[in-house]
C-alpha cells in the first residue's frame, strides 16, 4: 500500500484533480458506451417487431383491395 | 422457346437473392439465358426489375447467389464478361456537354471499337443532321437514341436494356424490336424491361421472367 | 481457413457463438481491470519524477495501445468481409468502430489530463497525442461513412474500404507525425519513459492492457449480437426473438 | 467489327473527353483556383501584415489552402458521371477500371492541380515567402498535388452516391493528407534556411508512386460500391 490514509489516497500526492478527472472521464465514457451497447439489442428487436406489425397491416389492406 | 432451349447457355443465374433496405425483393431466383433468347423481366413497380438487371450486368452484388457467364462467376471474369456485355440503364450515359457524335464516338471507343462511321450510325437511329448538336440540347427521345445508337455497332452477345423504349416513338420502337430479333437470330440474347407492349416481338418468341411484389 | 470461417458465417450460429463467449470476456475483463487498476492506484510505487500523476498511465497507455489494436481488428474484419464476402465479418467491423472511437477519445483525454501537470498545458502537439487525434478522425470517418449509407451491406463495404485505406496510411501518418514532432520540439519529457518503470509499476500496466483488450472484446460481442439481429430482421429466428421480446 | 484498343488509347480517349467537357464548362476550373487565392489572401488580414510573421507561416498557409482547394474541386470528380450514367458504363466497359480511373484523376489534376501550381508563386509573393523557397514550393506542389488528387479520389468515390457528401468527404480525406502536408511544408522550411530538402521531396515522391499504384484499386472498388 502506497498511501497512509484514505485522504492521502484521494489527494494523489497533490495531483488529485488530474488523476481523478482522467479516471472519472474514462469511467463515465466507458459506462455510457456499455449501457448504450447493451440497450441496442432490445431496441433492435422492438424495431423489428413494430416493422412486422406494419407489414401485417400492409398485407391486410392489400388483401382487401385485391 | 423450343429452339432456344437447345442452344448455348450464355448466362445463368443461380439462387439469386436481393435484399434492399431489409426487404427481400426476390430470393432463390434461378434461370438460364441462352443464345437466341429475348427475355422480358416483368413485374409491378418496386418488384426489383432494375435491381435484377443490375445484378445480371454485374453492377450490383446479389445478397446471395451468383450469376455465371461461360460457367464462371461474373465477378471473377469481369474483363471477358464485359467484353460480351452491352448494358443500357435508366440513365443513358450521354454527356450533355458533348455533341451526339462525340458521345457515340466515346462510347464506342471505350467499348473497344476502333473503326466505325458515326454519321452512318446516327443516321440509322434517325439522328442524321444532329451530329453536331450538343446532347444537352436534344429532346428526350433524341437523347435516348444517341445512347441506343451503340446497339447498331455492337458485337456483344448479351444486351441488357433497362426500359429501352422510354421516350421513343412508335416507329423507333418497331425498328428496335427488329434489331433485337436480328440480334437474337445471330446468336445473341436480349434481356429487357419495358412497360410498353411490343408489336413485332410476339409472345411466342418472348420469354418472360416475372417478379412479384413481396411484402416480407 | 475460409471453410472454417464460413461455418461461423451463418448468422444464427455466430449470434449464439457470441452469446457463449460473452460471459468469459466479461468476467476476464472485470477481473483484469479490477486487479490492474487497484494495483496501479494503490500499490504501485510512486514515480520519482512525476509523482502520483503518473498513475494516469494505467488507463492512458492501455487505451492508447488498444485504440490502435482495435483499428487493426476492425480493418482485418473489413478485409475478411470484403475479400471472402463473409457478412459476419462486416458486422463485427461495424461493431468495433464506435468502441474504438471511445477508446481513442479516452486515450486523448487522459493524455491531456496527464499533460497538464507535466507540461503545464492541456494540449501539446506531442507525437503520441497528435497520432491519437488523427486516429480519432479516422474512426469518426469510418463511423460517419457507415452511418450515411441506407443499405448496410453497402455501408459495410464502403466503410471497410476506408478502414483498409486507413490501415495502409496509419504507419505513414505515424511516421510523419513522429518526425514532425521531433523536428519542432526537441526533447520534452516523454510521458511514457519505459526505462524508469520498475516491475511493480509495469505489471499492473500489462494487466490493464489485457483487461482493456478483454473489455473491448466483450463490448464488441454485445454490439455484434445487436448488429446481427438488426441486419437479419427478415429471418424467422430473429422475428421469433422479436415477438418474444415484445411480449415480455 | 474488330475490337480491342490498347490501354494507352483507352486512357487518352477518356482523358480527351474529360478535358473537352471541362473546356466547355470553364467555371469548374476557375472556381477552385479562385477559392485557393481567396483563402490565401484572407490570412494576412487575419494575422496581420508583418512580413516576418507571414514569411514564417507562408508555406503552411499555401499548403493548407492547396489541400482545401484540392478537396473542394475533387467533389465533382465523379459526380456528373454518376448522375448521367456514364460511370456505370465505365465500370462495365471492357477496359480495366484502373486505367479509366487513372485517366479521370489525371484529367482532374491537369484541370485543377496544374493551375494551382502555376498560381502559387504569385501567392508566395503576397505572403513574402523566403526567396530561397520558391523552387521548393513549386517542387513540393508538383509532386504533392497528384498525391492529393489520388487519395482524395478514394473519398470521393466512396461518397459519390450519397446526397450529403461535402462535410463527410473532408472527414474522410483530410486525415490522409497529413503526411503530404508535413513533408511539403518542412521541405519549404528547409529550403528557406538553405538546408537540403531532397529527403522530403524523395518521401513525397515515394508517396506519389505508392498512391499511383494502390489508390486506383481502392478508387475502383469504391466506385463499384457507390454504383451498387
Amino acid at each position: 500500500m502506497q498511501f497512509e490514509s484514505i485522504n492521502d489516497f484521494l489527494n494523489m500526492g497533490g495531483y488529485a484533480f488530474y488523476v481523478w478527472l482522467a479516471y472519472g472521464v474514462t469511467f463515465t465514457s466507458l459506462t455510457m458506451l456499455i449501457i448504450l451497447s447493451a440497450r441496442r439489442k432490445r431496441k433492435v428487436l422492438t424495431e423489428i417487431a413494430s416493422k412486422m406489425a406494419r407489414e401485417e397491416k400492409l398485407k391486410e389492406s392489400r388483401g382487401n383491395k385485391l | 422457346m423450343t429452339k432456344s432451349t437447345q442452344s448455348k447457355t450464355l448466362l445463368s443465374a443461380n439462387e439469386l437473392t436481393c435484399i434492399r433496405e431489409e426487404r427481400i425483393l426476390f430470393d432463390g431466383l434461378s434461370f438460364n439465358i441462352n443464345a437466341g433468347d429475348i427475355v422480358q423481366i416483368e413485374g409491378p413497380n418496386g418488384a426489383g426489375k432494375t435491381s435484377l438487371l443490375r445484378i445480371i450486368a454485374g453492377l450490383s452484388r446479389p445478397y446471395a447467389g451468383e450469376v455465371k457467364y461461360a460457367g464462371e462467376d461474373i465477378t471473377r471474369c469481369r474483363d471477358e464478361f464485359n467484353h460480351d456485355l452491352l448494358y443500357l440503364g435508366h440513365l443513358a450515359g450521354v454527356k450533355s456537354e458533348l455533341t451526339a457524335e462525340e458521345n457515340l464516338n466515346f462510347n464506342l471507343r471505350i467499348s473497344g471499337y476502333d473503326n466505325f462511321d458515326t454519321t452512318a450510325l446516327l443516321a440509322k437511329v434517325n439522328l442524321a443532321g444532329f451530329e453536331e448538336a450538343l446532347a444537352g440540347h436534344l429532346s428526350a427521345g433524341q437523347h435516348r437514341r444517341t445512347a441506343l445508337a451503340r446497339l447498331q455497332h455492337s458485337n456483344c452477345k448479351i444486351w441488357i436494356l433497362d426500359e429501352p423504349f422510354t421516350a421513343i416513338d412508335k416507329k423507333g420502337v418497331e425498328a428496335l424490336e427488329q434489331l433485337f430479333i436480328l440480334h437474337a437470330k445471330s446468336g445473341g440474347c436480349v434481356i429487357l424491361t419495358t412497360h410498353q407492349d411490343m408489336s413485332i416481338i410476339s409472345d411466342d418468341i418472348l420469354r418472360k421472367i416475372t417478379l412479384d411484389y413481396r411484402f416480407v | 481457413m475460409w471453410k472454417w470461417l464460413n461455418s461461423y458465417a451463418d448468422p444464427e450460429r455466430s449470434y449464439k457463438l457470441a452469446g457463449t463467449l460473452l460471459p468469459w470476456f466479461v468476467c476476464l475483463a472485470i477481473a483484469l481491470i479490477g486487479v490492474g487498476t487497484t494495483w496501479g492506484l494503490l500499490f504501485a510505487p510512486m514515480d520519482y519524477q512525476q509523482g502520483d500523476s503518473f498513475r494516469i498511465i494505467y488507463i492512458h497507455v492501455p487505451a492508447a495501445s488498444m485504440s490502435m489494436a482495435a483499428y487493426m481488428g476492425m480493418a482485418t474484419a473489413s478485409f475478411i468481409g470484403i475479400v471472402w464476402q463473409i457478412k459476419a465479418a462486416d458486422w463485427a467491423a461495424a461493431s468495433i468502430a464506435p468502441i474504438g472511437a471511445v477508446i481513442t477519445f479516452i486515450a486523448l483525454f487522459t493524455g491531456a489530463a496527464w499533460g497538464k501537470p507535466m507540461w503545464g498545458t492541456w494540449w501539446v502537439w506531442d507525437a503520441r497525442l497528435t497520432s491519437e487525434l488523427v486516429l480519432l478522425f479516422l474512426y469518426l470517418g469510418v463511423i460517419a461513412l457507415y452511418a450515411s449509407f441506407e443499405d448496410k451491406v453497402l455501408a459495410a463495404r464502403a466503410a471497410g474500404i476506408l478502414a483498409i485505406v486507413g490501415v495502409v496510411n496509419i504507419p505513414i501518418i505515424k511516421y510523419s507525425v513522429d518526425w514532425w514532432s521531433s523536428l519542432h520540439q526537441p526533447a520534452t519529457i516523454k510521458i511514457t519513459e519505459k526505462s524508469t518503470m520498475t516491475g511493480d509499476m509495469l505489471y499492473p500496466l500489462i494487466i490493464n492492457i489485457f483487461g482493456f483488450g478483454m473489455m473491448i472484446g466483450a463490448i464488441t460481442l454485445v454490439r455484434f449480437r445487436a448488429e446481427v439481429l438488426a441486419r437479419n430482421g427478415m429471418r424467422p429466428w430473429v422475428r421469433a426473438l422479436a415477438t418474444q421480446e415484445v411480449s415480455k | 467489327m474488330k475490337r480491342g484498343i490498347s490501354y494507352t488509347k483507352a486512357f487518352t480517349t477518356l482523358l480527351q473527353r474529360d478535358l473537352r467537357i471541362a473546356i466547355r464548362h470553364r467555371g469548374d476550373i476557375f472556381n477552385p483556383l479562385l477559392f485557393f487565392i481567396l483563402v490565401v489572401t484572407l490570412f494576412p488580414l487575419g494575422i496581420g501584415p508583418e512580413p516576418q510573421v507571414l514569411t514564417r507561416v507562408a508555406p503552411g498557409i499555401i499548403w493548407v489552402a492547396a489541400l482545401l482547394a484540392s478537396m473542394l474541386s475533387l467533389e465533382r470528380l465523379f459526380k456528373a458521371d454518376y448522375n448521367d450514367g456514364s460511370l456505370e458504363q465505365m465500370l462495365l466497359s471492357p477496359q480495366p477500371l484502373v486505367i479509366l480511373v487513372l485517366a479521370k484523376v489525371f484529367a482532374h489534376w491537369i484541370l485543377t492541380g496544374v493551375p494551382l501550381i502555376l498560381v502559387a508563386p504569385l501567392l508566395a509573393v503576397l505572403l513574402h515567402l523566403d526567396s530561397n523557397s520558391y523552387v521548393a514550393l513549386m517542387a513540393t506542389l508538383a509532386l504533392g498535388t497528384p498525391v492529393l488528387s489520388l487519395l482524395g479520389a478514394i473519398g470521393v468515390a466512396l461518397t459519390v452516391g450519397l446526397r450529403k457528401g461535402g462535410v463527410l468527404l473532408s472527414l474522410l480525406i483530410l486525415p490522409l493528407y497529413i503526411p503530404v502536408l508535413i513533408f511539403a511544408t518542412s521541405a519549404i522550411d528547409s529550403a528557406s534556411i538553405n538546408l537540403p530538402y531532397s529527403g522530403q521531396l524523395a518521401i513525397i515522391g515515394a508517396m506519389l508512386i505508392g498512391s499511383l499504384i494502390m489508390a486506383p484499386f481502392a478508387i475502383g472498388a469504391s466506385l463499384r460500391v457507390s454504383t451498387n
